[in-house]
C-alpha cells in the first residue's frame, strides 16, 4: 500500500484532522473551554483554508484514479471552506444560546458534510462519489433537524432525509445501469466507452443525475427545498443553499462534461429543460412568498438554474463562469441568509413583513441585505452582475440564444421579488419596526466579509481572471480534453446497430466519419 | 456458454423491486413504511450491481464492492432516518406523513 | 489620469463624502461642491475638446484610454469621447447640478437621497464616456437601479407601483440589451468589446437582423419607444422633482444615445433594413404621446407624455439616418433634456406649494408666483418649438433632415410627425392657460410665495442654457456633425 | 440438466419471494408485517447473492440487513406505537400517478433491459470469489481496490453515529 | 445700409431690458424707455427708406440689398438658415409701416394703458413684436421668415393674453396661437417641399424665376397636381392662417380680447398682413410656376372679403366689426395679388395690394386706436353702450370719421386710391369679380358708417362717469394717423413698389372710380338713414326679413361652432381621450396583465408544494421518467 497516495489527499486530510481536533476538543474540554468552541472552530477552519491555499498542488491522481485533484478542485474546496467558515461565523448566537450541549456536534457534523463534498469534487470513481454525496447528505439531515425540539425543524429533517434517500436510491439505480453498460465505474474509463446511442446508458445517466439534480434542487427535483430551508435553522439553510449547492454544481459540471461528455447530445436537452423550468417556476413561486427563508429557497432554486447554464456550455468559459457565479452567489446568499437568521432571532419569526421599515432602525443591516439582494438579482456594480454576465456570455458563445433570453427575462421577474424585500426594508412604512440591535462580533465579521465580497468581487477583476486561469488549465488538462468535444451522432440511431458497448468508442468514430 | 438463468430475469426482478419501492415511497402513509420502501429501492440496486458484475464483468469486483458499500451506506442512512423519525414522534406523537405538512406554500 | 475618469471618480468621491457627512449642512456642501466640480469639469472638457478639434485632431474619439479588465472576454475599461458624448456629459452635468439645488430641502433622509443621486450620476457619466460595450452596459444598469429607491422612498402618489414598474420595464429592456450586446460581440468575432474594434469587424447581416431589434428595443425602452413607454408617465409622476429631472433629462437620453452608438453604429445594414419598423413605432410615439398629453390632468403626466413624444422624435430622427436629422436628434436630446428638467423642476416647485398637480385645481398662479409662471411659460414655449429656444433648432434639424430623405415613405412619416408640433402647442397652451392664467382657482393659493434663491438658481441656469442653444446652435451642430460623420458614413455604405 | 432445472426452480422461488413480498411490503397496512415482508425480501436477496456465488456479499446482506436494520425497524415501530397504518382514501391522485409511474417505469426498464446489447462476458461466470481477493481489494490502493472508499465510509459511519445520537438523544 | 440692423436691434433691446428689469422699473419709465427705443427704430426705418428709395435703379429695377447675411444654422450642404436683412421695395415699405404704427401704438399706450398692472410687460411684448415683425419682413430666406413668423405668433399670443386673469383673453390667445400654428404647420410643410426640390431657402434664388430650380418639383405630381402647386398652396395656407382668410379667420375676432392698441398694431396693421406680404414676397413663384394657385388665392380671398363684410354688418361689438372689416380688407389685398400679373399694366394688382396694405395699415390702426379711445371712455365694447359721442370726443370723432371715409373709399382719402387700383385690377381680371368686389366695397362703406353713426350719433347711453376726450398721448397718434390717411393716397406708390420692380405710374380708371364712389356714397347714406338717430325700425325689420341669414351672420355663420365641434368633439373626444384610455388600459393594461399572469402563474404551480414529502418524490420520479421518455423516444 502506497501511503504517498494519501499526501495527495492533503485537502481532505487536513479537514479530517480538523474534525478530529474538534471532536477531541469536545470530548476533553471543560465546560468553560467549550464556550470557546466557536472561535476555535473558526480559527481552525481558517487555518485549514490557509493550509489548503498555500499547499495546493498540481493535478494528480491517487488510488488508481479513484481520487483526482487539480488546482480547480482545490480552489472549489477553498471556496466551500470559506462558505462554511462564514456560516460558522453567522452561527454563534444561535448555537450558543439554543444548543448549550450540542454545539460541538454542529461543527463537526457540518465539517464532515464538507468532507463529503470535498470527495464529491475530487472523486474519480462512482463509488467514492456516491459515498461522498451520502456523506454530504446524511449528517446534513441531522443538521436540518438540529433544532430538534422545534417541530418545523424535525419535519424538515424528515423531509430532507427521506427525499435524499429516495433521490440517492434512484441515483444508485442509475449508477448500476451505467455499470452494466460500461463495465467500469472509473470516470475516465467510463468516459471512453460511453455510447450516446445506447438507451440503457442514457437511462442510467438520467437516473444517476437525479442525485445531483436533487442536491442542486432543480425543478422538478426541487420541491423539498423550500420546506427544508424554512424548517431548518437559518444557518443550516444557508449552508445547504450555498456550500452544498456549490459542491453539487461543480461535480455536475465535472461529471457531465468530463464523464458524460460523449453523451452531450443526450443531456443537453435535459439541462435545457431543467434550466428553463427551474428558473421560471422558482421565480413564479418566489413572487408570492411571505417567509424570508422560503423566499430565499426559491431564489436559490432559480439561481441554480443560472448555474446550470455554465454546465450546459461545457466549455472552459462555462466552467469559469459557473465557479465564479457560485462564489459570488455564495457571498450574497450567505449575507442574505445570515441577516435572515439574525432578524429571525430578533423578531421571533421569519415573515417578510417583519422587514418593514428595517432601514430606520438597522440601517447597516438593511443596506447589506439590499446589496446582497441586488447582487443576487445581478445589478451592477455588485458582483452578481458580473457573474451573470459572464455565465450568459459563456452560454451565448455556445449559441444558446433562446435559453439565455429566457434566463434574462427571468432576471426581470427575479428582480421584482428581490425588490419586494428592498421595498419592505426601505419604503414600506411601519410604525413599530424591529428595534435597533447589535449583532455579535462573529456575525459582524462575517457580514463585513460578505459586504466587501459583494462590492469588490466583481469590480476587482483579478478574482474572475484567476478563476478563469485555473479552470482553463484544469479544463484543458489532457484527461478531459478528448471527451469534451461534442460528438455528432443522431440520437435516433437504433440501439441494435451498436453491437458492443465496449467497441462503442470506435463505433462512434466510424459514425463520425 | 449460456448461463443457467439469463441475466435479464435477475434484472427484471430487481426492477420490480425497485419500482415497488418507489410505489411504496409515494403511497405509504407512515414514515417508517416509507423507510421500508427505500430499503427495497436500495436493495434492488445492490442486486443489479452484483448481477452485472457476475454476468458481464466477472473478471473484476467493482459491482460487488459497490453493493457492499451500498449496504453500509443504506444502513447508516436508515439509522439516521429512524433517529429523525423518532424525533418527529417525540415532537408530534405520531409518524404519519399527513401530520408533517406544516411546511408548505 | 485621464480627464474623463474624473467624471466617474468624482461622483464616487461624492458618495464617499456623503457617507461621511453627518449634518444636513455637510451633505448639502458635499453635494453642491461635487456637482459644481462636475459642471466645471464638463465645461473644461467641452473647451478642451473643441480646442483639440480646432487644432485639427480628427480622430473619431478623443481623450481615449484603455485598460484591460477581463481578458477572457476582452473587456476593458475603455473610455473616450466624441462631440456627442461631450455634449451629453455637459447636459448631464448641468442637470445634476440643477437637480442638486432643486432637491435642496429634500426630506426625509437627505444623505441617502444624495448618495443614490450620486450613484445614478456615476452611471450616467460612466455610460457616456464608455467605449467598451460591457462597461457601457454596466454603467447603464448602475444608472437605472437607483431610480427604484429614489422613486420608492422619496416619491409621491402611487410611488411603489410606479417605481416597480419603471424598474422592471427598464430592466426588461436591459435584459434584451444584454442578449443583443453579447450576440453582437460573438457574431462580430471582434477581438474586443471596444465599440471601435467591433465596428471594424463585419457582423453578418443575417445575425444583425436578430440583434439589431434586441439592442434597439433594449435602449428604446429607456427612450420611451412606443409601445414600451408606459413606465414613463407613472414613473415621472411619482418621482421626486430632481429625480424626474435627471430621469427625463438625462436617463432617457441614454436610450437614444445607445440606439445610435451601439445599435445603428455596429449594425448599419440591419438598421437600414429594419429601420422602417422602428420608424413607424417612433412616428406613432411622436404623435401618440402628444395626443395623450392633451387630455391629462396631472402636470407630471402631461410632461411625461410630452417626453414620450419628444423622445420619440429623437429616435425618429436617428432612424432617418442622415446627418441633418441625426444632428437634430442629438440636439433634441439636449433640448428635451434641458427643458424637461426645467419643467419638472418647476412642477416640483409648484407642487411643493400647492400640494396638487391636478391642473383643474389650479389657476391664476402667474399672479401669485410670477417667477415660476414666467419660467413655466418659457419652458412651454421651448417645448413647442419657439425660435430662439433650443426646441426649435432641434425640431427644425429633425424635420428638415427627415424630409431630405429620398424615400417617400420617410417623408410621409415626417409629415405625420410634423403634426405633433401643433398638438404640442395645444397641450402646452392648455396647461399654461389652466394653471397660470385665468382667475385664481383656490383662494388658499393666494398665500403662496414665489421661488426662493435655491429654486431660482437652477431655473435660471436652465433657461439660460436653453436660450443660448436656441440662439447660437452653430457650435453644437458642428460638434455633433463631426461626431456623426463615421456613423452616417457607415449607414450610407450599408444603404448601398 | 437436473441441476439446471433445480437451480431454475430455486431462482424462480427466490424471484417470486422478492417480487411478491416486495409488493406486499409496500401495500400491507400493518407496518410490522411490512417489516417482516421486507425481511423476507432481504433474505431472498441474500439468497440471490449466494446463488450468484457472492457468498460474502450474501453474508453481509444477512448480517447487516436482517441482523441490524430489521431489528432497528422493529424497535422503532414498537417505539412509535404505529403498527396500524391509517386508512388511505379510496381514490387518490397521488396513488394513481404512483401506479402510472411504477408501471411505466417497469415497462420502460423491461424494454430497455431486453433490447439492450450487453457487453460480452469474458470469463467464467460462476467462480466463487476468494475471501483473500476480497480482503486485498478492500485494502488495496491500486486501481480496482477500495481502501479510500473504505476510509471515507468510516467517516460516514462516524458522522452518522454522531448525528443519529444527537437527534435521537432525549432532550436534556 | 448696415445701420438698418438697428431697426431690429432696438426693439429687441427694449424687450430684453424691460423683460429682464421687469417690475423693478416704474411703469411709466418702462413706457418711456420702450417708446424712445421705438422712436429711434422708426427714425432708422425712415432713414433706411429714404436712402433706399433714393438709390439708383439698376436697369430700371430697384435693387435688393442684403446689408446682413449671417449663416445661423446649417442643415445640409445646400440648406442653411441664414439670418439677414433683405432690403427691397416691399420690405422697406413694410418696415416703415411697422415702425410707424408701432410707434403710434407705443405713444398711444402711454395713455391708454396707464395704471395697468404689467405695464412693463406690455412694453416688453410690444418690443418683441416689433422686433419679430421687422425680422419677418426683412427675411432673406423663407426659413428666416418662418422663424419670425413663429415669433410674431408668440408675441401676438402674449399680447392677446395680456389680461391673463380674464378667461376670455386666455381662451382667445390660445385660439389665436393654435389656429395660426396649425396653419404654420402647412407653411412649414410647404417650405420643406419647396426646399426638398429646389435645395434652397433663399428668396433671391426662389424669386429669380429660374425654372430650372423648380423643374423637378413641377415634374412630380401628387394627386393630380404638381408637387410645386401643392407646396405653394401649403405655403398659402400658412399665409391664410396669419392673415385670417376663411376658414382660418376665426381667431382674429376673438383676438380682440387683447388691449386695443395691440389690436391696432398686430391685428389690423401689421401681423395680419404678413400673409399678404408672404404671397407678395413669393409672387414670382406663384405667378410663373403655379398660376392656378394664385387664382385660387384670389377666389378664396374674394369669398373671405364678402363673408367678413357680411358678418361685419351685423356685429355689435365695435372691435369685432373692425376685426371683420380687417379680414375683409385683407381679402381685398389678396384678391389683388391673386389677379395680378407681372409686367406693366398687368402688375397693377400687385402694386394695388401693397398700396392698400400701406393705406389700410394706417387707417385701420387709426380706427382701432379711435375705438380704443372710445372704449377707454365708455368702458365697453358694445355699440349699444355708445351713441352721441361726437360732442364728448370731438377729436376722436373727426379722426374716426376720416378713417371711415378712407375705408369706405371716398376721395381724397387714401383708401379711395388704393381700393380703386384693386378694383381696376380685378375688373381687368374678371368683370364679374370686379362687380362683386365693388359690392363688397359698398358693404364696407355701409358697415363702417353703421358703426360710425351708432357710436357718434343717436341718443347717448347712460354712463356712470362723465364722458371725456382722451388724453393728448392718445389723441396725438390719432391725429397723426388721420393726417396720413388723408394724404397717403397721393403718394406715387407705383414709383416705390411694383410687381417687377420697374416704375409704375398709377392712373385712375375713371369709370371704376366714379362707380365705386357712387355706390359707396349710396351705402353711406343707407347707413345714415338707418342708424343716424338710432331709432329707425328698419334694421330690425331687415333683420326679420333676412331671418335665419341674419342670425347666422350674427353668429359668424357658426364657423366657431364648427371648429369647436372639430377640436373638442373630434380631437379631444375621439382621438385624445381614446388614446389616453388606450394607453392606460390596453398598453399599460397589457403589461399589468403580464405581471398579473406572472402572479397567477405562481398559483398555477402551487400543486408542486403540497407539503407532502411523497408528492415531492412523485414529482422527482415522474420528472425523471418523463425526461427519460423524452430523451429516449422523442
Amino acid at each position: 500500500m502506497d501511503f504517498s497516495n494519501f499526501l495527495i489527499l492533503r485537502d481532505e486530510l487536513s479537514l479530517v484532522f480538523l474534525i478530529l481536533c474538534l471532536l477531541m476538543f469536545d470530548l476533553f474540554a471543560s465546560a468553560s473551554g467549550r464556550r470557546l468552541f466557536q472561535p476555535v472552530a473558526c480559527v481552525l477552519l481558517l487555518l485549514q483554508i490557509l493550509f489548503t491555499a498555500f499547499f495546493s498542488g498540481d493535478s494528480a491522481e491517487a488510488f488508481g484514479g479513484m481520487y483526482t485533484t487539480s488546482p480547480l478542485a482545490t480552489m472549489v474546496k477553498i471556496f466551500m471552506s470559506i462558505g462554511t467558515l462564514l456560516v460558522f461565523l453567522f452561527s454563534k448566537t444561535w448555537i450558543e444560546n439554543d444548543h448549550e450541549i450540542a454545539k460541538g456536534e454542529y461543527y463537526y457534523l457540518t465539517l464532515s458534510t464538507l468532507l463529503g463534498m470535498y470527495f464529491m469534487i475530487s472523486s474519480g470513481h462512482f463509488l467514492l462519489f456516491f459515498i461522498g454525496i451520502e456523506l454530504a447528505a446524511i449528517p446534513l439531515a441531522c443538521l436540518v433537524a438540529f433544532d430538534k425540539h422545534k417541530p418545523a425543524s424535525a419535519e424538515a429533517g424528515a423531509k430532507f432525509i427521506l427525499n435524499a434517500a429516495f433521490a440517492s436510491g434512484i441515483s444508485l439505480f442509475g449508477i448500476s445501469l451505467l455499470y452494466g453498460g460500461c463495465g467500469t465505474l472509473y470516470f475516465t474509463d467510463m468516459a471512453a466507452v460511453l455510447n450516446p446511442a445506447n438507451l440503457l446508458q442514457t437511462a442510467g445517466m438520467i437516473f444517476f443525475a437525479t442525485g445531483l439534480f436533487f442536491k442542486m434542487s432543480l425543478v422538478p427535483y426541487h420541491s423539498w427545498t423550500a420546506d427544508v430551508y424554512q424548517g431548518a435553522p437559518a444557518n443550516v439553510g444557508a449552508y445547504l443553499s450555498v456550500v452544498s449547492k456549490m459542491a453539487a454544481a461543480v461535480s455536475l459540471f465535472l461529471i457531465f462534461v468530463k464523464v458524460f461528455g460523449a453523451m452531450a447530445q443526450n443531456w443537453k436537452p435535459i439541462f435545457y429543460a431543467l434550466i428553463v423550468l427551474s428558473i421560471t417556476i422558482a421565480n413564479l413561486f418566489a413572487i408570492k412568498q411571505k417567509d424570508i427563508k422560503r423566499f430565499l429557497a426559491y431564489s436559490s432554486i432559480s439561481q441554480a438554474g443560472y448555474v446550470v447554464l455554465g454546465v450546459i456550455t461545457a466549455t472552459a468559459q462555462g466552467l469559469t463562469g459557473l465557479i465564479y457565479y457560485l462564489f459570488v452567489y455564495m457571498l450574497a446568499n450567505l449575507a442574505a441568509f445570515g441577516i435572515a437568521a439574525i432578524v429571525e432571532r430578533q423578531s421571533g419569526d421569519a415573515r417578510i413583513s417583519g422587514y418593514n421599515g428595517l432601514y430606520k432602525t438597522n440601517p447597516k443591516l438593511s443596506v447589506l441585505m439590499m446589496f446582497a439582494l441586488f447582487s443576487l438579482a445581478g445589478i451592477p456594480p455588485f458582483a452578481g452582475f458580473f457573474s451573470k454576465f459572464f455565465i450568459f456570455a459563456a452560454a451565448i458563445q455556445e449559441g444558446w440564444y433562446i435559453l439565455v433570453l429566457i434566463a434574462l427575462l427571468n432576471t426581470v421577474i427575479s428582480l421584482y421579488y428581490y425588490l419586494l424585500i428592498v421595498r419592505a426594508m426601505f419604503i414600506t412604512p411601519n410604525d413599530n419596526p424591529l428595534p435597533a440591535f447589535k449583532s455579535d462580533t462573529a456575525s459582524r465579521i462575517a457580514m463585513t466579509v460578505c459586504f466587501i465580497g459583494i462590492v469588490l468581487a466583481g469590480l476587482a477583476s483579478c478574482i474572475y481572471n484567476r478563476i478563469g486561469m485555473i479552470s482553463d488549465s484544469s479544463f484543458n488538462a489532457p484527461v478531459a480534453a478528448i471527451h469534451v468535444e461534442e460528438i455528432q451522432v443522431n440520437t435516433a440511431l437504433p440501439a441494435d446497430t451498436v453491437s458492443d458497448a465496449f467497441s462503442g468508442a470506435s463505433q462512434l468514430h466510424e459514425v463520425q466519419n | 456458454m449460456e448461463p443457467i438463468i439469463s441475466m435479464e430475469y435477475y434484472l427484471i426482478v430487481s426492477s420490480i423491486m425497485f419500482f415497488a419501492g418507489i410505489y411504496g415511497f409515494i403511497t405509504r402513509r407512515n414514515l417508517i413504511a416509507i423507510l421500508i420502501s427505500i430499503e427495497l429501492v436500495l436493495t434492488s440496486t445492490d442486486i443489479n450491481f452484483a448481477v452485472f458484475n457476475r454476468f458481464l464483468f466477472p473478471h473484476q469486483l467493482e459491482g460487488m464492492f459497490f453493493s457492499l458499500f451500498s449496504i453500509g451506506v443504506s444502513a447508516a442512512e436508515t439509522a439516521v432516518a429512524i433517529a429523525i423519525i423518532i424525533n418527529i414522534y417525540r415532537n408530534i406523537k405520531n409518524v404519519e406523513v399527513r401530520n408533517i405538512k406544516k411546511l408548505k406554500d | 489620469m485621464n480627464l474623463l475618469s474624473i467624471f466617474v471618480l468624482l461622483p464616487v468621491l461624492m458618495l464617499a463624502g456623503l457617507f461621511l457627512s453627518r449634518t444636513r449642512a455637510q451633505v448639502r456642501a458635499v453635494a453642491a461642491t461635487g456637482a459644481s466640480l462636475l459642471l466645471a469639469a464638463a465645461v473644461i472638457l467641452c473647451v478642451l475638446f473643441m480646442g483639440e478639434r480646432q487644432a485639427g485632431n480628427t480622430a473619431p474619439m478623443l481623450f481615449t484610454d484603455h485598460a484591460v479588465w477581463f481578458p477572457t472576454w476582452n473587456i476593458g475599461y475603455s473610455i473616450g469621447v466624441d462631440g456627442i458624448s461631450v455634449l451629453m456629459i455637459l447636459l448631464s452635468a448641468i442637470i445634476v447640478f440643477t437637480g442638486i439645488f432643486t432637491s435642496w430641502n429634500i426630506e426625509p433622509l437627505p444623505k441617502e437621497y444624495f448618495m443614490w443621486f450620486c450613484l445614478l450620476s456615476t452611471g450616467v457619466f460612466g455610460f457616456f464616456i464608455s467605449l467598451d460595450l460591457f462597461t457601457m452596459f454596466m454603467f447603464y444598469e448602475v444608472a437605472l437601479i437607483p431610480m427604484y429607491l429614489l422613486i420608492g422612498v422619496w416619491g409621491s402618489g402611487e410611488k411603489e407601483h410606479a417605481a416597480m414598474k419603471l424598474t422592471l420595464m427598464l430592466m426588461g429592456g436591459s435584459a434584451l440589451l444584454m442578449l443583443g450586446i453579447l450576440g453582437v460581440y460573438f457574431a462580430s468575432g471582434a477581438q474586443s468589446m471596444h465599440i471601435m474594434d467591433m465596428a471594424q469587424a463585419d457582423i453578418p447581416v443575417a445575425l444583425q437582423r436578430y440583434f439589431f431589434p434586441l439592442v434597439f428595443v433594449g435602449f428604446g425602452i429607456l427612450g420611451a419607444l412606443f409601445p414600451f413607454h408606459t413606465w414613463s408617465p407613472d414613473g415621472h409622476a411619482s418621482a421626486p422633482t430632481a429625480v424626474s429631472m435627471l430621469h427625463a433629462g438625462v436617463l432617457m437620453k441614454l436610450g437614444g444615445y445607445g440606439c445610435f452608438r451601439v445599435a445603428m453604429f455596429l449594425m448599419p445594414e440591419a438598421a437600414q433594413e429594419l429601420g422602417w419598423i422602428f420608424l413607424l413605432l417612433t412616428g406613432i410615439s411622436v404623435v401618440y404621446g402628444a395626443f395623450s398629453a392633451c387630455v391629462q390632468t396631472d402636470l407630471k403626466y402631461i410632461n411625461a407624455y410630452s417626453s414620450v413624444s419628444h423622445c420619440g422624435l429623437v429616435l425618429f430622427a436617428l432612424l432617418m439616418m442622415n446627418t441633418t436629422a441625426m444632428t437634430g436628434a442629438v440636439m433634441q436630446m439636449l433640448s428635451h433634456g434641458l427643458m424637461t428638467a426645467l419643467f419638472f423642476a418647476l412642477i416640483g416647485m409648484i407642487y411643493g406649494r400647492t400640494h396638487t398637480r391636478d391642473i383643474r385645481q389650479m389657476g391664476g398662479l402667474m399672479k401669485i408666483m410670477p417667477f415660476l409662471g414666467v419660467a413655466y411659460v418659457i419652458a412651454g414655449l421651448a417645448s413647442l418649438g419657439l425660435p430662439g429656444l433650443s426646441g426649435f433648432v432641434a425640431e427644425m434639424n429633425v424635420f428638415v433632415g427627415a424630409f431630405q430623405h429620398s424615400d417617400t415613405f420617410h417623408r410621409v412619416l415626417t409629415l405625420v410627425a410634423l403634426t405633433s408640433i401643433v398638438i404640442t402647442a395645444v397641450y402646452i397652451l392648455r396647461v399654461v392657460g389652466k394653471i397660470l392664467y385665468g382667475p385664481v382657482q383656490n383662494p388658499e393659493h393666494l398665500k403662496l410665495s414665489d421661488a426662493v434663491w435655491f429654486e431660482r438658481f437652477p431655473v435660471i441656469v436652465l433657461i439660460v442654457v436653453i436660450a443660448s442653444i436656441g440662439i447660437c446652435p452653430g457650435w453644437i451642430s458642428d460638434l455633433i456633425g463631426q461626431a456623426l460623420f463615421p456613423i452616417v458614413e457607415r449607414l450610407s455604405i450599408a444603404a448601398l | 440438466m437436473q441441476d439446471v432445472l433445480i437451480l431454475r426452480i430455486v431462482f424462480g422461488f427466490l424471484a417470486a419471494i422478492i417480487a411478491v413480498f416486495s409488493v406486499m411490503a409496500v401495500t400491507s397496512r400493518r407496518i410490522l408485517r411490512a417489516a417482516t415482508y421486507l425481511l423476507f425480501v432481504l433474505f431472498a436477496t441474500s439468497g440471490l447473492y449466494f446463488f450468484l456465488n457472492y457468498s460474502f456479499l450474501g453474508a453481509v446482506q444477512l448480517l447487516v440487513y436482517a441482523g441490524g436494520i430489521i431489528i432497528l425497524y422493529v424497535f422503532s415501530i414498537l417505539l412509535t406505537n404505529t403498527d396500524q397504518e391509517s386508512r388511505a382514501p379510496i381514490f387518490s391522485l397521488r396513488r394513481w400517478l404512483a401506479m402510472l409511474a411504477t408501471f411505466g417505469g417497469i415497462a420502460l426498464m423491461i424494454y430497455l433491459l431486453l433490447t439492450n446489447t450487453w457487453p460480452e462476458a469474458t470469463m467464467d461466470t460462476s467462480a466463487e470469489v476468494n475471501m483473500r481477493v476480497i480482503g486485498h481489494t478492500l485494502m488495496g490502493s491500486e486501481k480496482g481496490q477500495y481502501v479510500l472508499p473504505f476510509e471515507v465510509m468510516s467517516v460516514l459511519l462516524l458522522a452518522c453515529m454522531v448525528g443519529g445520537l444527537l437527534i435521537a438523544r432525549k432532550r436534556s | 445700409m448696415e445701420y438698418s440692423i438697428l431697426i431690429l436691434i432696438l426693439p429687441l433691446l427694449g424687450f430684453l431690458t424691460l423683460g429682464l428689469a421687469g417690475t423693478r422699473l416704474k411703469g411709466k419709465t418702462a413706457g418711456y424707455v420702450g417708446t424712445a427705443l421705438l422712436a429711434l427704430a422708426a427714425l432708422t426705418a425712415y432713414c433706411t427708406a429714404a436712402q433706399y428709395f433714393n438709390l439708383p435703379r439698376i436697369d430700371g429695377i430697384r435693387p435688393s440689398l442684403r446689408p446682413f447675411n449671417w449663416e445661423w444654422m446649417r442643415f445640409t450642404e445646400h440648406l442653411h438658415i441664414d439670418l439677414g436683412i433683405l432690403l427691397d421695395p416691399i420690405s422697406v415699405m413694410m418696415l416703415v409701416v411697422i415702425t410707424t404704427v408701432s410707434l403710434m401704438v407705443h405713444i398711444y399706450s402711454l395713455g391708454y394703458m396707464e395704471g395697468e398692472r404689467g405695464f412693463q410687460r406690455y412694453y416688453a411684448f410690444l418690443g418683441l413684436f416689433t422686433f419679430s415683425m421687422s425680422g419677418l419682413v426683412v427675411a432673406t430666406n423663407i426659413f428666416q421668415m418662418y422663424i419670425f413668423w413663429e415669433l410674431v405668433g408668440v408675441s401676438s399670443y402674449l399680447l392677446i393674453g395680456f389680461y391673463y386673469t380674464k378667461p376670455e383673453a386666455v381662451a382667445a390667445s390660445k385660439k389665436a396661437f393654435i389656429v395660426t400654428r396649425f396653419a404654420d404647420l402647412f407653411f412649414l410643410i410647404g417650405i420643406l417641399l419647396v426646399s426638398y426640390f429646389t435645395r434652397t431657402f433663399d428668396f433671391g434664388l426662389l424669386c429669380s424665376g429660374d425654372s430650372a430650380l423648380f423643374a423637378s418639383a413641377m415634374g412630380k405630381t401628387f394627386m393630380g397636381a404638381a408637387v410645386l402647386s401643392w407646396a405653394t398652396a401649403l405655403i398659402f395656407i400658412g399665409a391664410a392662417g396669419k392673415s385670417a382668410m376663411f376658414p382660418l379667420h376665426i381667431w382674429l375676432p376673438d383676438a380682440m380680447e387683447g388691449p386695443t392698441p395691440v389690436s391696432a398694431l398686430i391685428h389690423a396693421a401689421t401681423m395680419v398682413v404678413a400673409g399678404v406680404f408672404l404671397v407678395a414676397r413669393l409672387f414670382p413663384v406663384y405667378y410663373f410656376f403655379t398660376p392656378e394657385v394664385l387664382h385660387g388665392i384670389a377666389y378664396i380671398a374674394a369669398f373671405t372679403a364678402l363673408y367678413a363684410a357680411i358678418v361685419a354688418c351685423v356685429q355689435t361689438d365695435i372691435k369685432r366689426v373692425l376685426a371683420f372689416s380687417t379680414i375683409s380688407q385683407i381679402g381685398f389685398m389678396l384678391v389683388a395679388l391673386g389677379v395680378s400679373g407681372m409686367n406693366g399694366h398687368e402688375g397693377t394688382g400687385y402694386m394695388a395690394a401693397m398700396f392698400h396694405l400701406f393705406t389700410h395699415a394706417m387707417f385701420k390702426a387709426l380706427l382701432f386706436l379711435g375705438a380704443g379711445a372710445i372704449i377707454h371712455t365708455v368702458h365697453s365694447n358694445e355699440m349699444s353702450r355708445m351713441g352721441g359721442l361726437r360732442k364728448a370726443m370731438p377729436l376722436t370723432h373727426i379722426t374716426f370719421l376720416a378713417a371711415c371715409l378712407a375705408l369706405a373709399g371716398i376721395p381724397p382719402f387714401s383708401g379711395f386710391f388704393s381700393k380703386d387700383e384693386i378694383l381696376s385690377a380685378v375688373f381687368a381680371f374678371s368683370p364679374w369679380m370686379g362687380a362683386g368686389m365693388t359690392f363688397i366695397a359698398a358693404l364696407t362703406a355701409f358697415y363702417m358708417f353703421r358703426l360710425y353713426y351708432n357710436i357718434f350719433w343717436g341718443k347717448p347711453a347712460e354712463h356712470e362717469h362723465p364722458l371725456h376726450e382722451a388724453p393728448a398721448s392718445m389723441t396725438s397718434p390719432l391725429l397723426f394717423l388721420a393726417l396720413i390717411s388723408l394724404v397717403a393716397g397721393f403718394l406715387p406708390f407705383g414709383k416705390f413698389v411694383s410687381s417687377n420692380g420697374l416704375e409704375y405710374i398709377i392712373h385712375l380708371d375713371v369709370r371704376i372710380a366714379v362707380g365705386s364712389v357712387v355706390i359707396a356714397i349710396a351705402a353711406i347714406f343707407a347707413a345714415r338713414s338707418l342708424y343716424r338717430n338710432g331709432t329707425s325700425a328698419v334694421p330690425d325689420k331687415m333683420a326679420g326679413f333676412f331671418g335665419v341669414f341674419h342670425k347666422a351672420a350674427k353668429n359668424r355663420f357658426y364657423i366657431d361652432e364648427i371648429y369647436q365641434f372639430i377640436t373638442h368633439k373630434i380631437i379631444f373626444r375621439c382621438i385624445s381621450r381614446p388614446l389616453a384610455w388606450f394607453d392606460r388600459h390596453i398598453i399599460d393594461g397589457f403589461l399589468n396583465g403580464l405581471a398579473c399572469i406572472t402572479g397567477k402563474g405562481s398559483l398555477a404551480f402551487r400543486w408542486m408544494q403540497t407539503g407532502n414529502l411523497q408528492s415531492y418524490a412523485l414529482l422527482m420520479i415522474g420528472g425523471c421518467l418523463l425526461l427519460l421518455f423524452w430523451v429516449l423516444f422523442l
